[in-house]
């Protein structure tokens, strides 16, 4: 696993320990879900969109020439935009293999697993899904 | 003596020391259970009744010689009956227990369908309907060739009527509404649209799941021919429904699921089918459940149906109110003639964002479409916020809920 | 590590202390009930599971934003994961939900036959299986313009499998038939029969709902396409069944009742449906009952599902040993290949009446043709005295079953 | 009601009340099953049979010239034809009028109702409600 992604995960669980209740943290989430930028309407396609029955999650990714991927994402829930900024923030840049290989463990150690559980259905469990998918079309795509 | 009104005298703290789940928390706060029209929470009658079959009565029943297997069939068929009375329906044999609203309604499109529908038939439905009214009959109607029309609602999803003549005419064969909408609370106008059934000479069906807990049923009353509702939603155990219908139609419906019980005499050359309701009843039924649904009744019986509608009849003025004085909330619907179901927006705030925020403060809503999706793209709003009532909540709970949500508004704009 | 095997040391008088009816009385005596293949008794983790549910977890599941609802959602797929390795399936989405065997069936019969059978194809039963996998069949043919033809059975009732060639051909669309029979225990020779099947290219449904209590059953080894039981049959909850189907045929088949939960978009002109198992579980399902069945494959698993066939072969062969040494008694069915389940009759007496004589001192069997018309047609016995013995059962209740059978026949003769 | 209905119907419920336990209460049953006269072959037709699930009950009325009702019965099993002679003595040659005002308290009386229950299913149940229909028909032809 790549070193980067595994500070930025202990970065972030770093960051929510500091808080002492659930609102502290919804608040941060909140915030962090302002401050992503939007995606560009333009992409805001059906064919970006994971759809869960609860909210929507748009994701974009495109691959530099160093071989890393880097994604952009937007939700219509504040919320659920702002746990999407958390997962870009980690895989943003990296390489698709070490994509693959990550456990995303920052999620239930800051206590919000409950919001990628598939029954959830606000379109993040997708989302990490749908990053892992384009990793591994990255994969197959270099190798030929 | 009235089945519906030997109740006691109303007790709020007695009642929900009768609701275990009253005393619960959820995220490190008081549990404010406004989730009523998803499930209700169930009475201690209900556990017990339970209980009480799976340690001392549990026996597969009919056909049974044995002292169990009769004690179980007795209990199993006292329920039917107490359900009869408690809707006022002729005979025991016209109630047909079922896995649910879901299940009792595909039923009668099945079976019903299979006899009646004709290419060139119409059914019709109304723009609010809850997903399991709807799907079924497009099931239907695609295997008949029927169509289906749609009564539709003015921009506050409130039924409009001017049409009904039109809509209603000698080409409808089935008429299938709900009695309350499980997304806005609205109490239908369906006496109107019964008796334009009627005078079509439309079969009717009433989609109660809604209405059952929340007020008194009289089928004969309403005159329709069909209807369907849950027993998880009316204090009673999960997987079991109910399906009234009239004994001259089920009669003439050719059952709908195959299986023991539902026969007289099975040859491979040639089956006949046993009597109403087994006909409708293959298979070994929920014996636990049915018979918990009895408790649940006597619970509502004792409590008083007169009594959880004036009761709930508090709830809903008072969270009208509150609901009312919050700044940027969008209310849908019927305000006076409703249960205490409420389904709103707050302008630009996502209802997920609003649900997770009250969830961490002990609020149990539910968010998203409520299985009405129809309506909710007439309305162009792509979900709501619901927070549901039922007769055990308290007004200070609504204050607590008024104080949540008032907090995720600060977080949120 | 082995699901099935990480069983405590077998302890009959504690296991017995965990089933609250087996120190139940019936008219005065101490019960013996020897009624299992009607339906099994209940394990206190059973009870202790629903308890909990009602009292703290009930909410209605998926779609939930809320604390209870996830919570209650995560229990209900943590029991299907349980279910999919009980039976080694190759994934959860393989395990419906249904309210019983007959409704499995049912849902085969009805949206596999709408994908698969045309007018000429054939459909292979067998001369023992119960009506609820017969009839659904039926209707099933009479809706496509299939036949059905039947496996025979010599004069105890074994399967005559001679001519299985010219039974199963290129013509046979689904092979359906039971894994043990619930009129006389025997194990059927199921895997020749799917052999035979396979090799046809035909599809297979077995019935093992006599089957899931007494021995393990992995899906993936039989190669079945479907595997159909009811929980109340192991220990578990009433009006709860379970459907195992290959994902291919699954996602072949069209929905078999439309509403919640089974949809993915709901428009009056086009609604899509909903993955597996989603799409096979319209409405709100049995979520009690699906927990709880979890807590019963939890004692099973902690009995050990090898240690359970054991102690039910000691008690089969007792059982055998005894019901020989009774003057006139005749058994039907195979004698060594069967799970403790004893079909007999006994020269000239009708059934009813010793059933009734056995109730009275306190032993509960079932009398009459156990939903298996055609097989006692085809013996030319109208009925049986049907003994099923369980896991819990003693040899002391075997004698008192053989005291009190043999004073019924003194006061009959 | 008539009284000799009533008289025997008091007459059973002493002749059980001498046996203290279950068993001799259905050696008396039985022994009455076995002493009740057959049905003529010959009347053991489909018309005249009533089928429970577990056993068969098959009923023969006539009318007397006196413009009473006379009945035959017979059961395949032992227990159930044993029942049904007991009913048959309540109302053989009974008016059709008194038979229908019965109210056949002596089974609960002697702790026999569960065999009356219409989920018991073996054909007695059906035969009382044979019988009432009998007398109604009488009693309908006679007013004619
Ligand atoms: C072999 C067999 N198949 C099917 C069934 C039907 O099961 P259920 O009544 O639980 O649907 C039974 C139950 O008696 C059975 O023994
Ligand atoms: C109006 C209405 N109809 C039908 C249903 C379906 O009921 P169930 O899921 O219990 O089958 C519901 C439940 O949400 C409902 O509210």
């Amino acid at each position: 696993m790549s070193s980067t992604i595994e500070i930025r995960q202990q970065e972030i669980i770093s960051e929510f320990e500091m808080f002492s209740d659930w609102m502290q943290k919804y608040e941060y989430i909140i915030e962090l879900g302002k401050e992503l930028p939007l995606i560009a309407t333009a992409l805001k396609t059906d064919e970006l969109l994971i759809k869960g029955c609860q909210s929507k999650v748009w994701l974009h990714a495109s691959d530099a020439s160093d071989g890393c991927l880097h994604f952009t994402a937007d939700s219509d829930a504040i919320i659920t935009k702002g746990l999407v900024a958390l997962v870009v923030r980690v895989f943003d840049g990296e390489k698709p293999e070490d994509i693959l290989q990550t456990d995303l463990h920052f999620v239930k150690a800051i206590g919000l697993h409950e919001h990628l559980s598939p029954t959830r259905s606000n379109g993040l469990a997708g989302m990490i899904q749908q990053i892992k998918n384009y990793a591994l079309a990255y994969q197959l795509k270099q190798k030929q | 003596m009235d089945i519906h009104s030997i109740a006691e005298p109303f007790d709020l703290q007695k009642l929900r020391r009768q609701i275990p789940l009253m005393s619960s928390h959820a995220n490190g706060h008081p549990l404010v259970y406004f989730d009523n029209a998803a499930t209700t929470q169930k009475p201690l009658e209900l556990l017990e009744s339970l209980n009480n079959y799976y340690q001392f009565h549990n026996a597969n029943i009919h056909r049974g010689a044995h002292y169990l297997a009769n004690l179980a069939t007795e209990q199993f068929e006292d329920s039917r009956v107490a359900m009869a009375k408690w809707l006022n329906a002729s005979e025991a044999a016209e109630i047909i227990f079922t896995s649910g609203t879901t299940e009792s309604i595909n039923l009668v499109a099945f079976s019903w369908g299979q006899q009646y529908l004709k290419p060139g038939d119409e059914i019709v439905l109304s723009t609010t309907e809850h997903h399991s009214n709807i799907v079924p009959w497009q099931m239907a109607a695609e295997r008949s060739g029927a169509a289906i029309r749609v009564i539709p609602v003015d921009d506050n999803g409130i039924w409009d009527l001017t049409n009904l003549q039109t809509l209603i005419t000698a080409k409808t064969k089935m008429v299938a509404v709900q009695h309350v909408s499980n997304a806005l609370g609205t109490i239908q106008p369906i006496e109107q649209v019964i008796a334009a059934a009627r005078a079509a000479g439309a079969h009717v069906l009433i989609d109660g799941a809604q209405a059952i807990g929340h007020f008194r049923v009289d089928v004969q009353a309403l005159d329709c021919d069909f209807y369907a509702f849950s027993a998880h939603k009316m204090y009673g155990p999960t997987g079991l429904g109910v399906l009234y219908g009239k004994r001259s139609l089920l009669d003439a419906m050719p059952p709908y699921k195959g299986g023991g019980e539902m026969i007289k005499t099975v040859t491979f050359e040639k089956t006949t089918y046993n009597e109403l309701p087994h006909k409708f009843e293959a298979g070994t039924p929920d014996i636990a459940g049915v018979i918990a649904l009895h408790a649940s009744l006597n619970f509502m019986q004792q409590t008083g149906i007169e009594a959880i509608s004036t009761q709930e009849e508090v709830l809903r003025k008072k969270m009208q109110t509150t609901l009312q004085s919050i700044d940027g909330v969008e209310l849908f619907g019927d305000v006076d003639n409703k249960v205490p179901i409420f389904s709103f927006v707050l302008d630009g705030i996502h209802p997920y964002d609003i649900g997770t925020l009250l969830d961490k403060q002990g609020v149990a809503v539910r968010t998203g479409h409520h299985c009405t999706e129809p309506l909710w793209s007439r309305l162009k709003v792509p979900g709501t916020v619901r927070a549901s009532l039922a007769l055990y909540n308290t007004e200070q709970e609504i204050d607590l809920f008024a104080n949540a949500l008032r907090k995720a508004l600060t977080m949120l704009r």
